[in-house]
């Protein structure tokens, strides 16, 4: 029932420049690896990127942030990721620093058609400046709004033809809720079903959320290895 | 390289008190990582990962890594027996909504007043305050951790933060190298202090006045 | 019996036309909830439960009754190949969030403007919105199917609606057993008139003054 | 780890009179059966119920309907309840109606930390006289404040003894967002299983939400039989 788009290419054409795009994963874990690589491929420009963190220097996001294909980041973190903070602290992209689970909760109010709300992350710091805050039963809370995408690129590890996904254990991370925020979400799996393999109570993103579904390999780079 | 080890050890090893029999507990990026190497085996405790996950385990056998298994900190992680996955946004619900016992964060400056710098110096360093400004204000107990005094000797303990705060007032206890001091409404409180430390070495690697705990602990840890 | 059996089945078939190949659909209580007996076998409908379903299939055969399997009406389905289970939150963010392309729902009155009425009478019915009131605003089209006129032989469609709003302004079609009437900017507008009625019969059971369109059809149904 | 509780009666006797509880369950579906009959039993009285309808007149939250036990009730729906109907109109008890989208979110709220959020639902109606209203966008909508609970009962098909839960088909509904939002939240399940037993990517309710266990034999009556 879903459109199953066979070359990556085709999957990031219709992306124009200037796009708002929201791409899925934490590191390196859950990121749609291939429609980033096409992207980059592609050179699509100023693009404002909704994304946990970005990526490596070298991998996912890393290889846009590189090209100087995105003009603005909605983030929560630039951790370790050195291109990226060279270009913040040399204002040559524009980021907006978020906590992790107001991004997480703002992306979500814009799939859920909730506008805004407010929460306690921020109050009382330099993200409070300027920032309409309200109290609620004593405590002091930031009104924060929705974010919406043009298109949402997310990863999962199984999907039917229903547009129905699976999630991998932590590779869930900001997938379902951007899945459900972007006019147009292209979802990057791992294996591709017939349309009742995958268990109704199992269903991690319901199909309604899903337009485009694109079967990649993933190459899964680790960004810190970690053994006992 | 063995000095520094030794000294994130002995932070982490008396953090590791902190974590009570059943709690559900937050364990920030870098040396409250290590915290949960040095879990006693008799207490039950169930870590939570900001990225969707409650129950993390040990790090996997090198046979055994699976890249879409991490923690916060990005490390590749196991699950424990009884997790269970979740999306982002079901982690910060989590966070924000009171269901963490305990939170332990690493700090760049703690003020008097438990004020909570640890994510950004203007102009040198952007890191991103990730999970933490909502765990400051969702988990009930805030625990930093912290070296007592910055690379140059000076005090990380303030009357004032310096640098961009992460939560105001959101502390309640901070454990350095050298000393446990618990933010108070009087003021900061000496409860312990490490072994080979003195009170007055305390005081005087502390800006704000330190008053001292009727029960104070000396060679603590 | 038959009598209004038929002018509910005329009244559902009608209305399945409004569901096209592909779309998401909520049916609402009552005789929306028979439009799905009528959906053309050419066309793939996905039809939505608020109580938490994606893909609701046909009811069951008496030894394939599951007791947990309920439509937002309660009464016992089973679910189609593909189907997807999520809790009550998730389903009101599905629809609110602007994710199904059409919801079909039962009305005790309509305005001249699109406003709806259809969960109470003061005084005398309680019957609670449920989740109407969050689909008015967030599916995005709006069909409400009813009796042209109530068992008195009044008008349900007015020029002011007297019972309390569902919401305001949020039909798009009006459906019957006597004609189709749209909501445009420029007021009602008859689009399709049912076998047996004239054109003055409807304008003689609805309040408001209603605009023909360029390509109305008598006849239709 | 969690407290698994061996009497109905028992689980209830903590449950003060004029306490505040959700009740999970949309119709007779996902209702915790034996913890309403032990409630009933007990004849707690002055109870707040947030739930999202309140049974039939025999069972579920219809048995403390009718001993009088509720003094107030916040749900989305009083259907076919006749008694529940009869007390709301007679005014013996205190009704608020919400609409189902907006009380589903409101508990998660509840339990997520956000104090407050905005909805469309209710706009333009009765529901929103003395409201607080707000233009985003260019439209409008009304600001809604999180609930709680002293206690939630919920009812799930599968718990292991770290609490994870998980729900049988639409017997989810409104309860995982409750066991998020009680002080105290009971899980009445059919089947307890060891730790382990549950599959990591499969659990509804993680552990951390439920304080109780107890297993109970369900009914599982059914209020409108449908078949072809």
């Amino acid at each position: 029932m879903k459109q199953i788009l066979l070359s990556f290419q085709d999957a990031v054409s219709r992306i124009p420049d200037g796009a708002t795009l929201m791409v899925g994963g934490f590191g390196l874990v859950g990121i749609p690896e291939q429609l980033l690589v096409a992207l980059a491929d592609r050179g699509t420009r100023n693009l404002t990127v909704i994304s946990n963190n970005c990526g490596v220097d070298d991998w996912g996001l890393g290889l846009l942030l590189r090209n100087k294909q995105i003009k603005r980041v909605i983030a929560s973190y630039v951790g370790e990721n050195k291109e990226f903070e060279r270009q913040v602290l040399s204002g040559e992209i524009e980021a907006e620093l978020v906590p992790q689970g107001t991004l997480a909760e703002r992306i979500r109010a814009g799939g859920a058609g909730i506008p805004a709300f407010y929460t306690p992350a921020g109050v009382g710091t330099p993200l409070a400046d300027g920032r309409e805050t309200r109290v609620f039963g004593g405590k002091e809370y930031i009104l924060e709004h929705a974010l919406t995408a043009d298109f949402s690129l997310v990863r999962a590890a199984r999907a039917d033809r229903m547009g129905n996904l699976i999630y991998n254990k932590t590779a869930r991370n900001f997938n379902p809720m951007m899945a459900t925020a972007g006019k147009v979400t292209i979802a990057e799996v791992e294996q591709l079903f017939e349309t009742g393999d995958l268990h109704p109570e199992s269903i991690d993103t319901p199909g309604v959320y899903v337009q485009q579904i694109i079967v990649g390999k993933q190459e899964k780079r680790i960004e810190r290895l970690t053994t006992r | 390289m063995s000095e520094p080890m030794s000294i994130r050890e002995r932070i982490a090893r008396r953090a590791e008190k902190e974590l009570l029999d059943g709690y559900y507990v937050n364990l920030g990026i870098g040396i409250p990582t290590l915290v949960a190497n040095y879990i006693s085996p008799d207490k039950q405790v169930v870590l939570q990962s900001e990225n969707g996950l409650l129950g993390i385990g040990p790090y996997p056998s090198p046979d055994r890594v699976d890249p879409d298994l991490i923690n916060a900190g990005k490390e590749t992680v196991t699950a424990m027996t009884g997790a269970a996955y979740f999306s982002s946004a079901d982690s910060s619900a989590m966070i924000r909504g009171g269901h963490t016992d305990l939170a332990i964060l690493g700090g760049m400056e703690v003020s008097a007043v438990g004020d909570l710098a640890n994510w950004s110096i203007p102009g040198k360093l952007v890191k991103g305050m990730g999970g933490a400004m909502d765990l400051v204000h969702g988990a009930k107990r805030i625990v930093v951790i912290m070296d007592h005094v910055n690379k140059a000797g000076q005090p990380k303990i303030l009357n004032h933060c310096s640098l961009p705060l992460t939560g105001k007032q959101v502390v309640n206890r901070i454990i350095t190298d050298r000393a446990v001091i618990d933010v108070t409404a009087e003021g900061l409180l000496l409860v312990e202090v490490a072994e080979g430390c003195s009170i007055e070495d305390i005081r005087g690697a502390t800006e704000p006045p330190l008053l001292m705990s009727e029960t104070l602990l000396m060679n603590a840890y």
